[in-house]
């Protein structure tokens, strides 16, 4: 499905796109939204032209991933891959929710048959594959068909030579899949590993939340990796860390800027100058990229 | 049977035992009938056992990977290799005693092994830290698996932890990070890489080192993306359904054969390789030795590939 | 000339301007004799200037490269490289302020820009710890070497640092680690190495990004492997000597072009670079672009072998 | 100079080598030792039959270089190479003493012609190219000879792909050849790059004391790092920590035992069992070496 026609199933269901401010006709009236940082009630169509940040507290909002591409490929240039790819239930889980009804009830809310969406595109100027993470769609977790999205990605990104962008965010490995959704981490970084090992370039967008199997694993793997400010990032969340050590964890803990101050993360991006960053960064790395 | 410790699921059997055992201190030369009472509650503690131990369900699998008494990865270096010799240290930051890494030779082959490190006692599991990696256990892995790699010596891995440590440190220093790397890592060294899931096969943690071209468990050993504890509570928000969680989670070496992640299935001493390591040991070597010979001679860049094609090759999907 | 800061090796001098200043305050308009003299003493400062400062001892250039208003790397990359891009982080503990790793681009030029980081303030100085880094430093400043291998991206690197840390958290994470694998990373990468020394070279600390294809030092900036007040004070016990200490080590540019390790010394502004920073600027981005433009083109294999011939080639012995 | 010498030129000196149990009968009568760590009197004959470890506490006598290849390498497999190398006066370096004086001492006072023997000699039945560092001389401080002998040894071990093994123990860089030693760290450690790269094995041995510009170069980029017990290893040293900071040092701060628990070695080994331990290593290192 290419981008528009997400753009326009999104509209019928009364979900608003990010976009740029220049077109603001395509939102509806009077939506209004309540800043889930400052509280300010903010206007949905302010929202809109400011892609889902708050303009009094500079909170990032959740972007779904067809938002995502908009703000940050350049216009028109997104081409889906691999769209139909759909998760089976290779488990038969049915602990508390049937895993075929949290499925349902994810493509029924997204739009989309699952929590990745990958393709070709161009950031300022720069052919690029790209992969973005779609956290409505159970909470983005990593299970077969996201594992394999990405690996394709990876693998088209080097058998074509061209950098790889991944803007992620995700709850963690699918514990629906079981091992199935594990193993993914190992399959996700040895593509992760050979796309290095070519020395094509691969840049990371880490967005709120990022969290568990998925941050241990192509992530975090990347030549830059970049996060936006105030997102959550780390591998065991922060309930089962403050049940295992018996102690309240400090503020500011697993943000961005935390993983900033520990080393591990280029730089604190925020989205209205990730465009920009990224395409700078392509320069840089696509010099004279892949000579080796 | 002595039992040191009894497992949830085996406390009906434990009792029945127990009481038979009163039963026998008691003289029953005038008591025939309460002699052949004992006989016939003998003979159903014999049935019963069966069924407890024949027909082992996921969640008393798990029990019986966490035995304390359940032998650990030291056992199965000391049992096996000889002139082990053991290297510490990520270069970076600490020598964390949840991971071993170090030399080893397996029936006359030069080895690198690798495995999570429970302790015996409490003493050794605090220094331990329970078999639970910080980023610096991962770090010290990927650094041998480099040594191995630059050799040419297979690499041995012992699987048997509950998972990477979950605290405020193991996040400062990038457990994640330490995660992926190792796993990039593991992915790319070009030698043979036989891995032994012999306990505890917990999520991320167990990963970093727990796959390659042969991955074989033992029948209890079970291998998970989250500890059926954690599925319950999020799922039920309760942790008591974790036996219920620990059967969908498809975790024990038989269901992982069905699903194409686990080659092999080891089998166990009756009731758990915690009640004679040494069967439990030579099974184990024998199994490591063979998958090692089939892997003998292979190219470099074959084994690189082939370990990634295996790898491409899991998932479901339509 | 108005100074915010007066060094040692100036104050004879500062101090008959400070006098004649004062004359100067004077009404002369009725005292003819007095202007007479006034003019010839300011021909003995102008003369005592040109003494201090043309034929500036080491030790003096020791205190021109300390100089507070010393232009700093950062100034260094304002002043010549647009579109500026820094990397944090050694991705395994922490991001030291003291070093700066980044992209940048000179004249067009996409290049990877590494450099030690001293703050013009107090509060930017802890925070970048004086320029003086801990192993986290030299590890991020390695891993971004690397990126500019993996790239293809000349590196072009600023030295100016009293040295490494020498503090126990330092020492705890491997402070002489990370300067051995720099160094050996930075003989490795395969792309043009232009190193240019403009203030402190403070032993190792300076060395782990301190060598390269081409060594370029601005005129007053020093290299040494001690600082002339330890090698005072390990020679005499006694670290006043350390003025002697800083002719005996040959640490000047002048020196060092004469012992084969540098390559070219940048003329300074007149008295020193803290007096006239663009010239400063202007002049060292010529010649680190005049450097870039002669090493291009030059084979990755031939690069990395030339620069080793260059490293095998210091040293004399009989 | 061949080894079997410098044991005669020793000897004439009354300078005691350590040697196998085997041979105590080298060892002048009634020379006595006071133990630097637990004060005990040591007969110089136990001394040297237990290769200068005190058999009260464990304390690791410091060894020349030519009493540590002896107690290293298997017996008269030692063959020296550039022993006539010799430092000059670069700088013309007389601050408070003029370096060619401290030359000379060095020379006579432990009949070398500089602080590292190198050569190659067998361990364990495996040839090794071999250097070890003496501290006698100008506390075996790293000048112009000292990297040129070391930067050969590691092109003997590449271009023979023989193993490498390095004892270690040096005051740090020779301050009196200036930045000439500074850039012996770079020279050694871009030859252990290449080394590193070719896939040759490489074991270094920290010995007390292992400091400074020495630290911070080849011996700590060896695939194993084995130090003796209780060696003093840092970068900086002690004193100027504790001016720098004013505070005292932990007890046990920057000894190999505290390098192992940092991650930084790989294991601390008593002097007793290196030769069998090296030769082990050598064993798992040669398995299939260097086939890359
Ligand atoms: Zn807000
Ligand atoms: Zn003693």
């Amino acid at each position: 499905m290419p981008i528009a026609d997400w753009f326009k199933a999104r509209e019928s269901r009364k979900y608003t796109p990010a976009s740029d401010k220049s077109a603001p006709a395509e939102v509806p009236d009077g939506v209004w939204v309540k800043c889930e940082s400052c509280k300010h009630i903010i206007y949905e169509g302010e929202l809109v032209a400011d892609q889902r940040v708050c303009r009094h507290c500079g909170h990032h909002f959740a972007l779904s991933a067809p938002e995502r591409i908009g703000s940050l490929v350049d216009e028109g240039s997104f081409v889906e891959k691999d769209a139909g790819l759909s998760p089976g239930d290779p488990l038969s889980f049915s602990a508390a929710k049937p895993y075929g009804a949290s499925l349902d009830k994810a493509r029924e809310q997204s739009g989309l048959n699952e929590a990745i969406v990958t393709g070709s595109a161009a950031i300022g100027g720069h052919d690029v594959v790209i992969g973005v993470m779609d956290f409505r769609f159970v909470g983005a977790s990593m299970g077969s068909v996201v594992g394999e999205k990405v690996a394709r990605a990876f693998e088209a990104a080097l058998s074509q030579r061209k950098p790889l962008v991944m803007v992620i965010s995700s709850g963690g490995a699918r514990m629906q899949e079981g091992m199935l959704s594990l193993m993914q981490m190992a399959k996700t970084s040895a593509a992760a590993a050979r796309l290095s090992d070519a020395g094509v370039p691969y840049i990371s967008i880490l967005a709120d939340p990022t969290y568990g199997g998925v941050t241990a694993s192509f992530p975090v793997l990347a030549d830059v990796i970049l996060a936006e400010p105030g997102a959550r990032i780390g591998f065991t969340g922060p309930r089962i860390i403050e049940q295992t050590i018996r102690q309240k964890l400090p503020k500011g803990f697993q943000t961005s800027e935390f993983m900033l101050e520990h080393g591990m993360i280029d730089s604190v991006v925020p989205r209205s100058e990730l465009r920009d960053t990224v395409g700078l960064l392509l320069e840089y790395l696509s010099a004279k990229g892949g000579e080796r | 049977m002595t039992r040191r410790f009894v497992m949830e699921f085996e406390r009906p059997l434990v009792e029945l035992e127990d009481k038979i055992a009163e039963l026998r201190t008691l003289d029953l030369t005038d008591k025939p009938d309460l002699a052949t009472e004992i006989a016939i509650l003998a003979q159903e503690i014999d049935q019963l056992r069966h069924e407890t131990y024949e027909h082992l369900t996921p969640w008393a699998r798990v029990q019986i990977a966490r035995h304390p008494d359940r032998p650990k990865t030291t056992e199965f270096i000391e049992a096996l290799f000889t002139d082990v010799i053991e290297l510490h240290g990520d270069r970076l930051y600490g020598d964390d005693e949840a991971i071993f890494a170090g030399f080893g030779t397996l029936s006359g082959r030069r080895v690198v092994i690798l495995g999570h490190r429970k302790g015996k006692t409490t003493k050794e599991n605090v220094r331990r830290n329970f078999g639970s990696p910080h980023p610096e256990g991962f770090r010290k892995a990927m650094r041998v698996m480099r040594l191995a790699d630059r050799f040419g010596l297979p690499i041995v891995s012992f699987l048997d932890t509950a998972g990477a440590f979950p605290g405020i440190e193991a996040e400062e220093r990038g457990q994640s990070l330490a995660i992926a790397e190792s796993l990039a890592a593991l992915s790319q060294v070009a030698v043979p890489v036989v891995v032994a899931g012999i306990g505890e096969g917990g999520s991320g943690g167990a990963l970093a080192i727990g796959f390659g071209d042969r991955l074989i468990m033992l029948e209890n050993a079970y291998y998970s993306v989250i500890s059926p504890e954690a599925c319950a509570s999020i799922l039920y928000k309760d942790s008591s359904h974790a036996e219920t969680a620990a059967g969908c989670l498809k975790m024990t070496a038989e269901d992982l054969v069905g699903l194409g992640i686990v080659d092999e299935v080891v089998p166990e001493p009756f009731g758990g390789a915690h009640n004679e390591p040494e069967a439990a040991f030579v099974a184990i070597g024998e199994r490591i030795s063979a998958a090692l010979d089939e892997l003998d001679g292979q190219e470099r860049a074959t084994l690189v590939q082939r370990r990634y094609e295996r790898l491409r090759a899991i998932g479901v999907y339509a």
